[in-house]
């Protein structure tokens, strides 16, 4: 695993993706997305997939699920030290797989339901998610042969080298249920086959798949750093992940608002609806650093919906379909149509306008921990409501 | 609407361009003693002296009369003008009606008291025909007299010497040029033309014209005799207002004349020499026979006969520019004040290179000046003395040979050079 | 002809055998008879003598001393460093997109350039007024630049009225600004108020309370790169009637500015100023403070910023000036290229970046150079000779005798008239528009469509014969990784 | 009617106006010939006053009720129809001097070169723009419409 060969700065892929979220918080298996992201083969070449899914472990739905991936039991045990004295571990347990055609020498894949003990939060303002996070990047930055590829509430990733549906049955998602689910397949020109090196990236409940490339990754890797991130996944997409963890969970901004700062409108509309738009004005002045430039198109998951959108100038592919109570967004339609034959409405979302899917907010409550921070709650209601401002 | 223009010269053709400016239509009568186009008087002496070729007296175009639609009457005098009933008559009775009139009939040689006047060989100098006639005669001349120190004479004087005749000046001032010029000038001029060897005689004139059947000689006021073959009598020019003794046009030395070129008489106007207009220097009315007041008042009339009433004569000034013996001269307005009233004058003298430059100022506003030798750019000083502008602030500068808009003070120089008029 | 236009003297004519002859003596190689001349008659050659060729004792070296010999004072110079030291630029390339990433036409996209300089906060905080969302407080009042291009900073005095008009018309023009220098703000220049930034330097020549409202920016002069810890020395002959008004000094008295300003003697005197002027202006100005590139120049950078700095004015030691000793133009201070990379990188690993925006000087020669340093980590960069250039200057390096031939650095009003303001501003238009145009054509190549995305990407850098220190520093990797 | 303007403020009396003038209206228009070879040499119409450190040119204002035209005995100055420009026709021309002196701007010379006929400015005929504004270093010198 040669990810620590420093000078590899970033991954340029293109790819496949594939996502869905049932508003109303019915869950279904793995099948559907497995179906959808295999359909998409010819936009990936074996070199990665994986997914991510959304309630999946509702009976442990107050625990952090932590994902590792170790290259050898030293390895795990140095990380499992770790994990014992920074958290409370409460479930730990071996990823079920299955041997797959077409997945090779997979590294040793665990589990853990952890909780964070209240005393450990020694400095005030560290955020219980702040604990868990800094724990993260410990041990992908730190530790040898160990990687977290997972951390968030009830939800999970899934990730190996190979093609997506082999990638799904290697980790028997049929036998998961969950409101949302994403996928990636992956068609990566230049990184070395390394399962870290897959999508979805994720921090806590942010799981990120991504399709293109971010010419910005220079600015924004270093953006991220000032604000103590470490960007170590040879790959522009985990950078993704982290600008969301920033601007939605430390800044506290509104989805839409947050997709504003990164795919920011031209100041030439700005200008047009002069006045109207202080807010985007001060998005670009403040989060210059944050615009994502270059050609990507991305899905978002996150405990409360699926958000999918496209660069300003919309240079890859992104379709999207609603049917019933559910939103379907996908690099292409047939993806779609495959698991949703007849959708209601299929279109194709405008540059840098995001598609946003929301959980009811009642199964938000159920799904969720049920210490739910007030902030939390009405920046919950706030986001609800928001209209599409971009 | 009728115009009819008695006159054939600057005054007429400053007339006729005005009108045709804003009107094609108008018919436009043109009456005239001399049977030729349009020329140049003041050439006649470039003529006589071979200097010019025939057609080249000509002052305007061949085609000036169908270019400007006019109707010529040429070699046709006027006889006597009917105002009461707007008739011009011409000398065979015919009577030409006109709604405005031009009065532009210049001016006529002044003929003195001499005996013998008649004597063949005897001329005037102000007519193409003049020049002819001399020239006609000249083969079998090689001494003449030459009655007047005045421009017309000199120009004459100087004619003749180019056709190697042996040319004496007579005049009866002690000076040539004595009405435009001062002693300072004309002593530079006097010492060129003696050069060029002219004889000068002055203060003194001719008492008779001798000789039986062909001028022989004359004699002098005081007793001499001078051998000549041909005198030339160039005292000056007066209004020639012949064809309107006994009307009711008012006449003093010239037809008197008002800011409109308006005579008494309703729709009668007259223009150029023949008038007697306002002199914005002397602040008087009096005849000023130069070009370029010919031309400017024939303008104003014309317009005023358009009823375009924008354009006034704002008084003119006397100014003659002559080179003599490759001396040019220029003056402008006063140029002998008396001593008193309050007169400054200004003056610098190089009697080496002829370069003389006076300047006569009355309460900081040029009033005239002569300049010789050096004349480039004077007409600076004729539009300050035109527009009456106080030169305080920098009089010194008049005499410099650098003198210019430089000179200016800043706000004047960019009113004058800006706003182009 | 020549004889007329040369204010050094350098031609005279000889009546006798009606021939124009030139001493190579006081040449100074300004080109300004060799343009005009109606017959392409005249050429500028190095006078081809030369010293017995020797490593170290060049002929500029003893020149030198035969100067000093002679006048026992110190060298005087203009313009900026001219010594052969390394151009960091020159061992910069830049990246292109090719498959992976499309590349983008700024002819049919959009390209951005605009950019905002001032203090940003760390977060934005939002709220949501029931139809959509508002800002929760406005922004710290930012300057606003249609193109990452300022006119650095010149004083009137230094250079001509004439030469201050058209930077101002151009700045204004241009949606831009230009930079008073300690000179002063002319008082027919006031309308131009909104594209301006006044300095207020050692000397606190012209500072008053309206030149302070009418700017719309105030700097802070502590160095200049081409003379670091060097005062400023206008001579009594310069200082006229207009600028003496100007100035608010003695007409023909020297304008000294001090090295140090008095008031300032250590980091928190500073941050006394900065406020002070805040203060006086009702926060409505940003407030930057311009230092020379030295050697710890990121540690009083990041002291700047916490002082309350708004922007951070770097001058490296290529930087121009109208007069400063050669031996302190020559040695002292650091090129612009490692001040700039260290201040980034140590703002950032500070996480105060975001408080000051980083504006740089010192030499910049074209839109690759600004490029460059945009990409390093610089906001937006000051040029002065190359503006000076484009108006005319041949950069003789005599702007100390007041003779420019140019009508640039000089107050003669004989020479004065030579620069034509009205031509002088299309010709700084012309040169910020060409370079604007290029910088879309590279930010285009690399697929990216806003400035915003090149600032501090250092990815879009690769360094070409550079050591492995210097590669560190800059914070690039080597051609070829 | 277009005309030229002079800009004393940026005029810097290197008087190329006069040189290129005298170019213009030599026989060879060529800079050598005509200063080194053409005898007499051609005259520039357009004259740089200078005085201290100000200066500007001047040459013919073409007036539009010229004095110079009304005092003209010869018939030899003329208007131009199409662009309004008072010309001046050598052959006509007897030197009597009478335009210089009437004209307000000084701007008619005697050409004392051969013939003796007063030379002015004629806007460079049949030139889109007059040879010493288009050849001014210091855009000093307009041509614009009044």
């Amino acid at each position: 695993m040669d990810r620590k060969r420093t000078w590899f700065e970033k991954d340029i892929s293109g790819c496949s993706l594939t996502g869905f979220i049932n508003e109303n918080g019915e869950r279904v298996s793995g099948e559907a997305i497995i179906q959808s992201i295999a359909l998409m083969n010819e936009r990936s070449n074996g070199l990665g997939g994986g997914f991510a899914a959304y309630g999946i472990y509702p009976e442990m739905k107050d625990l952090y699920a932590l994902h590792l991936m170790y290259d050898d039991l030293q390895a795990k045990e140095e990380t499992e030290r770790i994990l014992n004295e920074l958290l409370f571990v409460e479930l730990k347990e071996e990823i079920p797989t299955r041997k797959t055609q077409g997945i090779h020498r997979p590294p040793l894949l665990w589990r853990y339901f952890v909780k964070v003990d209240e005393n450990r939060l020694f400095e005030p303002g560290v955020s219980e998610e702040d604990y868990i996070v800094e724990i993260v990047m410990k041990i992908n930055t730190s530790s040898k042969g160990a990687f977290v590829f997972s951390s968030g509430k009830n939800m999970g990733a899934f990730k190996a080298v190979g093609f997506p549906d082999d990638v799904g049955r290697f980790y028997r998602l049929e036998e998961y249920q969950g409101y949302t689910w994403i996928a990636h397949g992956r068609f990566p020109t230049n990184t070395p086959g390394w399962w870290g090196g897959a999508h979805p990236f994720t921090l806590l409940d942010f799981a990120v798949v991504h399709n293109g490339e971010i010419s910005s990754y220079g600015i924004n890797k270093r953006y991220l750093e000032m604000f103590g991130y470490q960007c170590t996944l040879m790959t522009d997409t985990e950078v993704m992940a982290y600008l969301f963890d920033l601007l939605l969970r430390k800044h506290r901004l509104p989805i839409e608002i947050a997709c504003m700062a990164l795919a920011a409108p031209t100041w030439q509309e700005i200008d047009h609806y002069d006045g109207k738009m202080e807010l985007a004005k001060a998005l670009r002045i403040v989060y210059g650093s944050a615009l994502v430039n270059g050609p990507f198109a991305i899905l978002l998951g996150h405990k409360r919906g699926l958000i999918g959108f496209n660069d300003r100038i919309k240079l890859r592919p992104l379709v999207a379909a609603r049917k019933d109570h559910t939103l379907y967004i996908a690099s292409e339609e047939a993806g779609i149509r495959e698991i949703c034959p007849s959708p209601e409405k299929v279109w194709s979302p405008k540059a840098g306008e995001p598609i946003t899917g929301w959980l009811k907010e009642e199964q938000q409550r159920e799904f969720e921990s049920s210490r739910i921070r007030i902030s939390d709650r009405e920046r919950s209601e706030q986001v609800y409501s928001v209209p599409s401002v971009c | 609407m009728k115009i009819v223009i008695i006159g054939n010269s600057v005054a007429a053709v400053g007339a006729i361009e005005a009108v045709r400016s804003v009107d094609r239509s108008t018919p436009i009568t043109v009456i005239s003693d001399e049977p030729h186009p349009v020329y140049s008087r003041p050439l006649i002496s470039y003529l006589l002296a071979g200097e010019l070729k025939p057609d080249q007296i000509f002052y305007r175009p061949k085609n000036f009369y169908e270019k400007n639609n006019l109707r010529p009457l040429l070699g046709r005098s006027v006889t006597k003008v009917h105002f009461e009933e707007r008739t011009v008559q011409l000398e065979n009775g015919k009577k030409i009606p006109y709604d405005h009139l031009l009065i532009a009939t210049g001016g006529k040689p002044f003929i003195p008291k001499i005996e013998g006047l008649d004597t063949p060989g005897v001329y005037t100098f102000t007519k193409l025909e003049d020049a002819k006639k001399i020239s006609s005669v000249l083969k079998d001349v090689q001494k003449a007299v030459v009655i007047g120190g005045g421009l017309i004479g000199l120009k004459a004087a100087e004619a003749l010497r180019k056709r190697k005749i042996e040319v004496t000046v007579v005049e009866l001032a002690d000076h040539i040029l004595s009405l435009t010029l001062d002693e300072t000038a004309s002593s530079i001029l006097e010492k060129a033309l003696k050069k060029e060897g002219v004889h000068l005689i002055t203060s003194n004139t001719v008492e008779a014209i001798l000789g039986d059947g062909r001028v022989e000689s004359v004699r002098l006021a005081d007793g001499k005799l001078l051998k000549t073959q041909l005198v030339v009598v160039a005292i000056g020019v007066v209004p020639n207002v012949d064809p309107f003794k006994e009307t009711a046009l008012h006449i003093e030395k010239g037809v008197l004349v008002n800011e409109r070129m308006e005579t008494n008489i309703p729709d009668v106007y007259a223009a150029g020499d023949v008038t007697q207009a306002y002199d914005k220097i002397l602040k008087s009315y009096r005849t000023i026979p130069v070009w370029p007041n010919a031309y400017v008042q024939g303008k104003i009339a014309g317009y005023q006969m358009t009823g375009n009433k924008k354009y006034q004569y704002e008084g003119s000034f006397m100014m003659n520019s002559i080179e003599v013996a490759h001396v040019p001269t220029i003056s402008i307005g006063l140029t002998n004040p008396l001593p008193n009233d309050g007169y400054q004058i200004i003056r610098k003298l190089d009697r080496s290179s002829n370069v003389y430059r006076k300047v006569i100022l009355k309460e900081d506003v040029i009033v005239g000046a002569i300049f010789t030798g050096h004349i480039d750019r004077v007409g600076i000083i004729t539009g300050l003395l035109r527009d009456g502008v106080k030169v305080k602030g920098f009089r010194k500068e008049l005499m410099s040979e650098q003198f210019g808009f430089i000179s200016f003070p800043k706000n004047l120089r960019k009113e004058k050079l800006l706003d182009l008029k | 002809m020549c004889v007329r236009q040369c204010a050094f003297e350098g031609h005279s004519y000889d009546p006798e055998n009606d021939e124009v002859n030139s001493k190579e003596e006081v040449c100074v190689g300004c080109h300004r008879c060799v343009t005009l001349c109606p017959t392409n008659a005249l050429t500028v050659r190095q006078n081809p003598l030369d010293f017995r060729a020797h490593g170290n004792w060049t002929g500029w070296a003893i020149r030198n001393i035969f100067k000093q010999a002679e006048t026992g004072g110190v060298l005087l110079t203009g313009m900026g460093n001219d010594r052969t030291y390394p151009i960091y630029w020159d061992h910069l390339l830049l990246n292109a997109s090719q498959v992976t990433n499309p590349s983008i036409d700024p002819l049919r996209e959009p390209m951005e350039l605009r950019t905002y300089l001032g203090r940003k906060p760390d977060k934005l905080d939002v709220q949501y007024n029931g139809k959509n969302f508002q800002l929760k407080e406005p922004l710290p009042r930012q300057l606003k630049l249609e193109t990452p291009v300022v006119f650095s900073a010149m004083s009137y005095g230094a250079i001509s009225y004439n030469t201050c008009e058209s930077l101002a018309r151009a700045a204004h023009a241009l949606g831009t600004y230009y930079n008073t220098g300690e000179g002063g703000l002319h008082s027919n220049l006031y309308k131009y108020g909104k594209n301006t930034i006044v300095q207020v330097a050692s000397g606190r020549f012209g500072v008053h309370k309206e030149y302070l409202d009418t700017a719309a920016a105030i700097e802070i002069k502590i160095g200049q790169g081409a003379k670091p810890g060097i005062g400023g020395h206008l001579p009594g002959e310069k200082v006229v009637e207009d600028i003496s008004k100007t100035r608010m000094i003695p007409k023909g008295t020297d304008a000294l500015s001090p090295a140090p300003q008095h008031d300032i003697y250590s980091i928190e005197d500073l941050r006394m100023l900065i406020y002070a002027l805040k203060e006086a202006t009702r926060y409505t100005k940003p407030i930057s403070v311009k230092i020379a590139a030295v050697h710890n120049a990121a540690a009083i950078a990041s002291g700047m910023v916490r002082a309350g700095a708004d922007i951070v004015a770097l001058d490296g030691f290529r930087g121009g000036t109208g007069a400063a000793p050669t031996v302190i133009r020559d040695n002292v201070g650091i090129p612009i290229e490692f001040a700039l990379a260290a201040v980034d990188q140590r703002l950032r690993d500070e996480g105060i970046r975001h408080q000051a925006s980083i504006l740089v000087a010192g030499g910049f020669r074209n839109s690759a150079d600004i490029f460059k340093a945009i990409a390093l980590g610089a906001d937006a960069v000051y040029i002065g000779t190359a503006a000076l250039i484009a108006m005319g200057c041949h950069v003789c390096q005599k702007c100390y005798t007041g003779k420019c031939n140019w009508g640039i650095a000089t107050q003669d009003p004989y020479l004065e008239k030579r620069l034509n303001p009205d031509i002088a501003t299309e010709r700084l238009i012309n040169l910020i528009h060409a370079w604007s145009h290029e910088i879309k054509e590279m930010l285009g190549g690399m697929g990216i469509n806003a400035i915003e995305s090149l600032r501090g990407n250092r990815l879009a850098l690769r360094g070409i014969g550079l050591t492995d220190t210097e590669l560190d520093i800059l914070g690039v990797l080597p051609a070829g990784r | 009617m277009k005309r030229i303007f002079v800009k004393e403020e940026v005029c810097i009396g290197c008087r190329l106006c006069e040189i290129h003038c005298l170019v213009e209206h030599s026989k060879s228009k060529n800079i050598f010939k005509a200063f080194k070879e053409e005898n007499p040499r051609a005259l520039s119409r357009i004259h740089v006053e200078e005085k201290g450190t100000l200066s500007f040119s001047l040459q013919c204002r073409h007036c539009e009720e010229p004095h110079c035209l009304e005092a003209c005995m010869s018939g030899a100055l003329y208007r131009d129809e199409k662009t309004g420009a008072i010309l001046h026709n050598k052959e006509q021309c007897v030197g009597c001097w009478m335009c210089l002196m009437v004209c307000p701007y000084g701007t008619i010379q005697r050409d004392l070169n051969g013939k003796k006929v007063a030379s002015k400015c004629d806007l460079c005929m049949g030139r889109e723009t007059p040879v010493c504004v288009m050849k001014c270093p210091n855009e000093a010198l307009e041509y614009r419409e009044i």
